[in-house]
């Protein structure tokens, strides 16, 4: 409940603090005590004295995984801010109100991953959604961003569409948006739970960007401001996540052999598309557009297998992917060119840069030693373990493998090839902030169960 | 009257609303198509509610009210969505005169 | 305690490396820091040989049942002497050859060594393949940043293939992991279950894979001609000398016991294309012209025979198989040095274009013919020890029944070896100098040293090769017991 | 007693590590007196170590544990009994000979490549003395493929000369041919008796368990073994790098390829002779392509017109003599052979080389002519060879191919006729080179002429060493129709050939046959020496060669048959390999793999059109797929 | 036959040929108000229904504020039959299709829907009523009430954020 009623509150601040203060420094580092209120409030949640005793009618239900989610998204919002923040200026001149949205969105994120009923869900997702859209849009003058935009509008509500039909049928079928009512009963799957299922299913996907309903995310991402990019192509995205496998593990667990397939299908359709478009791109930001497609094939095979070392997998992968994702954009905003040109010589100019960029691209593309590959170990263990879909685990792996070809372009054009030495200027700082996120990363990596842990340690 | 009828009614709407959203290029009637879905699954909500309620009228007399209540939060929901929307497509054509969205391909492939 | 250090102190002599500003300094501390670990290695093998001196073991993911374990075994300790001994030859036989961020070449090298330690000792599949790629990544920056025009494209194909492979092989140790009853990781619990022969037959093709195609075994190989051709030699000298050995070494740890059903089944498949790799490797060689394409053939027909020798197990052949892995990583660094010599003095590697440098460079001449003698495993050279075994193991082995027929027609191979290597010698050797070779010098200190201790390993272990028989004896017998063939 | 054993072939391999690692430093005379030094001691050892085998005592030396693997030892031992002892004295003694000579033959080479070539033939003596004394068949094959190497560094002598180059590998790969079946012979042994020393204190030798193998394994092992001692003894069909072997030094060619490397097939089977005892197939194929070669090479000889060329196709002809014998069982013909072959072979030898020496590498007997009052001395010696080898008696060669011809005619008549005719060829072409070198007259340059000089002593003597011993050598084995117990080699012989005589149907000529046959085959030679001289010495044939003469000149296409039959075809499917398979069709699927991903990546990005609509419209479609999966299809 | 039953026949028919209509009209201003007519009957459902509260809002808030808002847009932008762009007919057709396919499937899916035959109850029953809706709004639904207001904040800054002169 902290982080909700922190987040809300904290957005609201944001908001005023924009009217108050006209200094942009002041603004940034209100929003980041905000989130380190926010991360203390989280924790204390964790560790059981929450600051506000709500009766909340189990309509939310704060338990460690959502809790620990929460924290994952909330310090990977800090690395975002401390990395970022400076570039969303650049965006436009009303800062304070960029930050009240991600606020909002961080009180959608915490209620999508702590919801119990339906109906907390469908609010959850849409607090989420419509910061977004302004965000998207945000560069006014950019007809790329109102393009983005209007795309990601559009699409977004069809598929809250979607997913209303969904909710109703279900609500039909079992007379409650309970959590609990609705995962009463076994068998086959009713006509009426069936096509809600899906219904649901679709519209997740989307808000997940799993193929085929896709379509939005390259043109959104790569129409988007770029901060806002790394922010939507990772914390919301799994958040959203989250979302999708507490809600399909809360409610269909008992149905699961029955949608499995769908769902496989769908992880295999993911994969294949985003990471064999991905290869042909040739900016970078387009691409890391289609490689979080790629990873979002990779998630579900959490919803896949569905069973503990998934639920741990998710949020691991959670953590890993978001981190590695926001660094290499941080590095990414601050060129000029987006294409992979853009990176030649990188190498040589600013080794700092091209080096912890090289880490993350490592981790996002799985090789040992970085978060990045127990994260799909993890997924593909999980899979595994499942014992249902080899064919799918096998797919997994080939996709790896293709995946690797085009982050290593990247990696590429930094070392092996020479480019121009382009002025990036980057403040010490930053640099020192880059090296210690790609060491977090190793860290995470060699040593994974120091965060799997905390899913055990508070209660 | 049976449910039946209802759903088929609401998934009949949902649907032209879907079909609406695909035949059309302006973007405020593919927009008022998707407020047609949401007021199918409206209309469905409160039917099921009603269902409910008769079903279990003998367990308490506001059974089936959460359905009422959704179609009330949908409401709040679409109208929140409606302003951004409106403003987001307002600003689309400032920029270009224009909110056929078949104009928007600079962002493909 | 002896593994840790095998793998920390390259680990951390890498990294130090990095941050050396000067070529020398860079250089003089990775050879110092390869000698330490050469000297590690050593005591391991000698005063320190104690099981708990060898033996390390901690928590590591205590979830997953994944524990930090490395020990060091027969087969564990020969290659990673291998290892240790091949690092000083290499640094000091490229002494002079000059890179651009000199800091980082050595550095990533170093880094490649640990890795290389940590596949040979690692004891816990998760561990064995975190090492695999980390030995794999640097080799990959090392290869596309100092190496020939070519380079991008070759390594990334080489990258690639190999991370197919080890991908798969991951799929296969996760799936035996489920079936393990503690839900372990720990080679032992691997040992301990005995799957039925349906599930061990495509888990075998799994691990296969990725096996074959580090090796290379026929099929899988065309990465290695170019990769050899592209990387920096120095480089090339780690992928062949030892590189390569991982893929054997890793089918006599994680394959053969672990999946003995699965050995038997398909083993006359898998030495059917062993053998195949082996005449066709070796005719090709025939044909080339490239210096260091002829080498990487050649080498690619020498591991065909370790993993025939494998497939078609014997008591002998096994433990050929481990003298060979020493000696063909020993044999072919020498080549590649001579190579390397000859590429730096004539700026080309073309056999048609060199000839008569004999007259001009006795040493060098007197050297490489011992080590090319020693690469067609004449008697009284340590590659006829190796070969010796593993032929006459092949011929008695009982596991396979065309054991026959695969001894005669691998054995053609020898002929065709003599036949490459001496055209070999011959046009560059011998004959008449040219314009080319007109220049010629005999070899400087540095490199002479290098050869003329690559030539006494040769000689001493050719003629005295009980010690790594008696070092490799226990694993091999282990290994056939777990194959249920009596040793 | 052990310590001049393990000393024999020490000595010629510290002459080797002197003169190979020092080379630099020393002066021609000093490596040569250390080249000829060693061999010298080693040859005064085995003298003493053939006296103590004579008293009956045989040495088995093991220096340490070469290779143990689960049951398998091959311990790196020595072995001497009366038939190493036999051969010891020969390689060592005819070794010191040659190096003598070489030491003034190959004085024009600077001191390095003089001691290089001293390291050589030391290092060969040293593997031939492994071969020879090798306790078991893993160290008999390192000293077999040693000198193997040895003839191979020693033909490439002069690494210059592309041509000489050629013939060193075309030996080392005729030679490792050979070595191939020599190796599963040896696998073959390790897989049925799981050991391969000869003998064992404990008769747990391959020798002492030969009733183990059944008669396949026996065909197999002994034919497989035969195939090496063809390689190494240049039978059929891997005889051809011999006579290309010439290119070496001369003295090389009388050492390694006449008098001690090319026997080392001989050797080896007469050292398995129970092994051959036991299989009669073996023997049969054996003794045929023992015929063959003696006929056919003796056919190329007959009209070869390089000096060396002649005499390495006789010593290739003799050697099938040796293979008839061994064949036809009769061990000793073939060691005796050995021994008597050794001493006219390298003679001859060593004389052609005195002759080239004089005629300044004029190898071509066509201009020669009428040497005999120039190089009296090497006429002479060369003379006493020349009707040593045609066998008239009381001249060694006699005693040896008579022993080997009436061995054949016990066996099968049929063989006896081929052997005569072979001897009789033998003779003619002899005499012919005999003829046209030293009788007639002068048909050199007058430059030439005009250098004509009898050589140095260090050439002549071991010359008439040899040709004492080639008139001599035969009395060790006088037949026992002339006199009681005359063959002394036979009795010395007996215990390593006892076995084998046990298991063979002693078959006895009785005397008259012997007589004539005896009779028959001088005859004959007569006829064919004194035919030859007579023509040869009026007008020796100088024109090119038509018709027969021309295929006979040619050695009957031989090797341009294999080039064509086996080295082209390998070398053009091998191109097929690396241009075709391995660029376009394996390296081609791979990159297939590769170029397709590229333009299927290029095809679906198509999809991502840009436009909302056509996105629904796939989104929706999707839909219905996923709808009609569940409710329609996934039942 | 009875009434309900007639009225539910009516408004069917109404919201059915009043949404078809709204898609096929070329001028937007048709449309708006073909689907203030949708709403309409929809509404008529909800009084039938007896669903006043909710149908009532849905008559202000939709009919009403929401459609205007619309109609408000459209006249400022000025579209008319004329401005309307025009997809190509077979896209069109593609859309008509695969909206119909969905039609049947999910028709064909629900055709025999888990509460069928079950009975939605016309005039009886006050859960539509304001105060029991009031009642369970302000206590159990309490929470998404108020945190709907986050929603509303959010949509509103963006608003803003959207809308300000730079």
């Amino acid at each position: 409940m902290n982080a909700i009623i922190i987040s809300a509150i904290w957005g609201v601040v944001m908001m005023f603090s924009g009217i108050v203060s006209k200094s942009n420094i002041l603004v940034r580092n209100i929003a980041t005590a905000g989130l380190l209120i926010l991360l203390a409030g989280i924790v204390m949640d964790m560790s059981g004295n929450p600051l506000f005793d709500i009766n909340t009618r189990n309509m939310l239900v704060f338990d460690n995984f959502g809790l620990l989610f929460n924290a994952i998204a909330v310090g990977c919002t800090l690395v975002y801010f401390l990395l970022s923040a400076p570039d969303m200026e650049k965006v436009g001149n009303n800062l304070a109100d960029y930050f009240a949205l991600i606020f909002f969105v961080l009180c959608g994120v915490a209620i999508a991953s702590s919801f119990n009923t339906l109906l907390m869900l469908f609010l959850g997702i849409e607090i989420i959604s419509i910061p977004l859209y302004i965000l998207t849009g945000s560069d006014k003058r950019n007809l790329k961003s109102n393009e983005a935009a209007l795309k990601y509008f559009l699409m977004g509500s069809f598929s809250t569409g979607l997913m209303l039909m969904g909710i109703t049928l279900i609500y039909g079928a079992k007379g409650s948006f309970d959590m609990e009512v609705i995962a009463l009963g076994t068998g086959p799957l009713t006509p009426m739970v069936g096509a809600g299922l899906l219904l649901l299913m679709f519209s997740m996907a989307f808000k997940v960007s799993a193929a085929p309903f896709h379509f939005w995310t390259p043109d959104v991402y790569d129409g988007a401001p770029t901060v806002f990019t790394s922010f939507m192509a990772t914390i919301v995205k799994v958040a959203a996540f989250i979302a999708f496998i507490r809600l399909f593990k809360g409610s269909f667990e008992s149905m699961h052999t029955q949608w499995q397939l769908i769902i496989a299908i769908i992880a295999a359709a993911t994969l294949v598309i985003g990471n064999i478009t991905a290869i042909f791109q040739q900016s970078v930001k387009r691409m890391l557009a289609y490689s979080s497609i790629a990873q979002a094939g990779f998630m579900m095979f959490a919803l896949v297998a569905l069973n503990g070392l998934a639920v741990q997998g998710i949020l691991y992968y959670a953590a890993a992917y978001s981190l590695a994702t926001i660094g290499v954009f941080a590095i990414l905003i601050k060129l000029k060119d987006y294409t992979y040109e853009g990176y030649n010589g990188l190498g040589k100019n600013h080794p700092v840069l091209a080096a912890t960029n090289t880490i993350f691209l490592l981790s996002l593309s799985g090789i040992p030693a970085t978060a990045g590959f127990m994260a799909k170990f993890y997924m593909l263990s999980a899979a595994v373990q499942n014992g249902q879909v080899f064919w799918l685990v096998i797919l997994g792996v080939i996709c790896a493998a293709i995946s690797v070809y085009y982050y290593f372009r990247v990696i590429q054009a930094m070392y092996f090839k020479d480019g121009e030495k382009q002025d990036v200027q980057t403040s010490l700082l930053f640099r020192w902030k880059l090296i210690g996120l790609a060491a977090f990363l190793i860290f995470l990596g060699v040593f994974p169960e120091w965060l799997i842990n905390k899913l055990w340690y508070f209660i | 009257m049976k449910i039946e009828y209802y759903i088929f009614l609401s998934i009949a709407l949902f649907c032209i609303g879907i079909a609406g959203v695909l035949t059309r290029r302006n973007a405020i009637i593919v927009f008022m198509c998707i407020e047609l879905m949401l007021n199918s699954v409206n209309l469905l909500l409160v039917a099921f509610s009603k269902m409910h309620n008769v079903a279990q009228a003998t367990v308490s007399p506001n059974a089936g009210i959460e359905g009422q209540l959704f179609v009330f939060f949908i409401m709040v929901v679409a109208a929140a969505e409606v302003s951004v929307g409106l403003a987001i497509i307002v600003m689309m054509f400032r920029n270009t005169h224009s909110i056929d969205i078949n104009f928007l391909n600079r962002l493909k492939h | 305690m002896i593994p840790v250090l095998l793998i920390l102190i390259p680990l951390l002599g890498g990294f130090a490396s990095f941050f050396f500003k000067s070529e020398s300094g860079a250089k003089s501390w990775s050879l110092l820091s390869a000698i330490i670990t050469l000297v590690v290695s050593i005591l391991g093998l000698t005063i320190l040989n104690s099981p708990e001196q060898l033996l390390a073991d901690a928590e590591w993911q205590p979830l997953l049942g994944s524990r930090f374990t490395v020990k060091l075994d027969g087969m564990g300790q020969l290659l990673c002497l291998l290892t240790a001994v091949s690092y000083p030859l290499i640094f000091v036989a490229t002494w002079f050859t000059k890179y651009d961020k000199p800091n980082n070449f050595y550095a990533l090298m170093l880094l490649t060594q640990a890795g290389l330690m940590g596949v040979f000792v690692a004891q816990d599949a998760l561990l064995f393949y975190f090492f695999w790629e980390l030995a794999l990544i640097p080799t990959y920056f090392l290869c596309s940043k100092w190496g020939g025009e070519k380079r991008i494209p070759v390594t990334f194909k080489f990258f690639i293939y190999t991370f197919v492979g080890s991908l798969m092989m991951l799929v296969g140790i996760l799936y035996l992991y489920f079936q393990t009853p503690d839900h372990s990781f720990s080679i032992n619990s691997f040992y301990n279950l005995n799957l039925p022969y349906g599930q061990q037959s495509w888990v075998f093709w799994l691990f296969f894979i990725a096996f074959a195609v580090k090796m290379p075994i026929f099929p899988f190989h065309t990465w290695q001609p170019d990769a050899y051709e592209q990387s920096p030699t120095a480089t090339t000298m780690v992928l062949s000398g030892i590189m390569v050995k991982m893929g054997v070494f890793a089918v006599l740890r994680w394959l053969v016991p672990v999946l003995p059903l699965a050995t038997w089944a398909w083993g006359d498949t898998v030495a059917m294309l062993a053998v195949i790799g082996m005449i066709y490797a070796s005719l090709i060689a025939i044909r080339q012209d490239d210096l260091k394409r002829l080498v990487a053939y050649s080498s690619i027909a020498h591991i065909g025979l370790m993993c025939l020798a494998i497939f078609v197990p014997s008591a002998a052949g096994i433990q050929g198989v481990m003298i060979q892995m020493f000696a063909h990583g020993i044999n072919i660094i020498g080549l590649w040095i001579v190579v390397e010599l000859i590429e730096r003095h004539f700026k080309t590697r073309k056999i048609s274009e060199l000839g008569g440098i004999a007259e001009k460079a006795p040493m060098l001449t007197l050297l490489l013919v011992i080590v090319a003698l020693a690469n067609v495993a004449l008697p009284l050279t340590n590659a006829f020890v190796g070969e010796f075994l593993m032929f006459s193991g092949i011929f008695s082995s009982t596991a396979s029944k065309y054991n026959m027929i695969f001894t005669a027609v691998a054995g053609i191979s020898i002929i065709l070896s003599a036949i490459y290597t001496l055209n070999m010698i011959q046009k560059v050797f011998y004959g008449n100098t040219n314009a080319v070779t007109s220049t010629a010098k005999d070899i400087s200190f540095n490199e002479s040293l290098a050869l003329v201790i690559i030539v006494g390993l040769i000689l001493s272990f050719g003629v005295y090769p009980k010690p790594m028989l008696e070092l490799t004896q226990s694993v091999a017998d282990s290994i056939l017991t777990k194959m249920s063939i009596k040793p | 007693m052990n310590k001049l054993v393990t000393l024999i072939p020490l000595m010629p391999l510290a002459g080797f590590l002197i003169n190979g690692l020092f080379r630099k430093g020393l002066s021609k005379s000093l490596s040569g007196i250390i080249g000829s030094g060693v061999i010298l001691i080693s040859f005064i050892l085995s003298v003493l170590v053939f006296l103590e085998v004579k008293n009956g005592n045989n040495q088995l030396v093991t220096l340490f544990e070469f290779i143990e693997v689960g049951k398998l030892s091959i311990p790196f031992s020595f072995q001497v009994d009366q038939l190493s002892s036999v051969f010891l004295l020969i390689i060592t003694g005819v070794g010191f000979l040659i190096h003598l000579y070489s030491t003034a033959y190959m004085h024009e080479e600077n001191n390095v490549q003089f001691a290089r070539y001293f390291a050589y033939l030391n290092l060969f003596v040293f593997s031939m003395l492994l071969l020879v004394m090798g306790g078991n068949f893993v160290i008999m094959f390192i000293g077999w493929e040693g000198v193997g190497l040895c003839s191979y560094l020693l033909i490439g002598y002069w690494f210059k000369n592309i041509e000489y180059g050629n013939a060193a590998k075309k030996a080392f790969i005729m030679n490792r041919i050979g070595d191939l079946g020599f190796l599963l012979g040896i696998f073959w042994l390790i897989a049925k008796l799981g050991t391969v020393t000869f003998h064992t204190p404990d008769n747990a030798g391959v020798f002492d368990r030969f009733s183990d193998l059944s008669t396949t394994d026996l065909t197999g092992i002994t034919l497989l073994l035969f195939v090496g001692a063809t390689g190494k003894s240049a039978q059929i069909p891997l005889y051809t790098w011999l006579p290309d072997a010439m290119a070496g030094p001369t003295p090389v060619s009388a050492l390694i390829h006449a008098a001690t490397m090319v026997t080392a097939g001989i050797y080896m089977i007469a050292r398995s002779n129970i092994l051959y005892t036991l299989a009669p197939f073996t023997q049969t194929v054996i003794v045929i392509v023992g015929l063959a070669t003696a006929l056919f090479a003796a056919t190329i000889a007959i009209k070869q017109n390089d000096i060396k060329k002649v005499l390495a196709y006789s010593t290739v002809s003799q050697l099938g003599y040796m293979f008839i014998a061994l064949g036809v069982g009769s061990y000793t013909g073939a060691v005796f052979h050995v021994m008597t072959h050794a001493f006219f072979k390298a003679l001859l030898f060593l004389g052609a080389g005195s002759v080239i020496h004089a005629m300044h590498h004029e190898q071509d007997i066509r201009y020669m002519g009428g040497l005999k009052k120039k190089l009296p001395i090497t006429h002479i010696t060369f003379l006493v060879g020349c009707i040593a080898i045609a066998g008239i008696p009381p001249f060694s060669g006699f005693f040896s191919k008579d022993e080997i011809l009436a061995a054949a005619w016990a066996a099968n008549p049929v063989y006896w006729i081929l052997g005569v005719l072979g001897a009789m060829m033998t003779a003619y072409y002899m005499f012919r080179l005999y003829a046209t070198t030293f009788l007639g007259k002068f048909r050199g340059t007058d430059e030439q002429e005009h250098h004509l000089h009898e050589s140095p002593s260090a050439i002549t003597i071991p010359l008439i060493v040899l040709a004492i011993l080639s008139i001599v050598g035969g009395f060790v084995g006088i037949p026992e129709i002339f006199m009681e117990g005359g063959h002394r080699l036979d009795q010395f012989l007996a215990p390593v050939f006892a076995e084998s005589k046990k298991l063979q149907h002693a078959h006895t000529i009785e005397h008259r046959t012997e007589y004539m046959l005896m009779a028959i085959s001088v005859g004959l030679a007569l006829i064919a020496i004194f035919f030859a001289v007579n023509r040869f010495s009026k007008k020796p044939e100088l024109n090119e060669p038509e018709g027969a003469a021309k295929l006979l000149a040619n050695k009957w296409y031989v090797d341009e048959l294999y080039d064509s039959v086996i080295v082209k075809p390998m070398l053009s499917f091998a191109k097929f390999l690396n241009n075709v398979m391995e660029r376009s069709v394996i390296d081609g699927l791979v990159n297939g793999v590769g170029r397709f991903l590229q333009y299927g990546s290029r095809q679906i990005r198509l999809v991502q059109s840009g436009q909302v609509g056509s996105y629904v419209l796939l989104m929706v479609l999707g839909m219905l797929v996923f709808f009609v999966l569940q409710f329609f299809i996934k039942k | 036959m009875n009434v309900s039953e007639i009225l539910f026949y009516f408004l069917s028919v109404l919201a059915l040929g009043s949404a078809i209509m709204l898609v096929v009209s070329k001028n937007p201003v048709h449309s708006v108000l073909w689907l203030i007519v949708t709403f309409v009957a929809i509404t008529g459902h909800y009084i039938l229904m007896n669903a006043q509260f909710l149908g009532i809002v849905n008559l202000i808030v939709y009919a009403g504020a929401i459609m205007v808002l619309f109609l408000f847009v459209i006249m400022l932008m000025n579209l008319n039959s004329e401005t309307e762009p025009k997809k190509n007919k077979w896209l069109r057709l593609a859309g008509v299709v695969a909206g119909g396919c969905l039609l049947l499937v999910l028709v064909a899916a629900l055709k025999d829907a888990d509460k069928k035959g079950q009975m939605v109850l016309y005039g009886g029953g006050d859960i539509g009523l304001i105060e029991n809706l009031g009642q369970v709004l302000f206590t159990d639904y309490v929470i998404p009430f108020e945190i709907s207001s986050v929603l509303f904040l959010s949509a509103m800054v963006g608003a803003v954020v959207i809308g300000k002169k730079e």
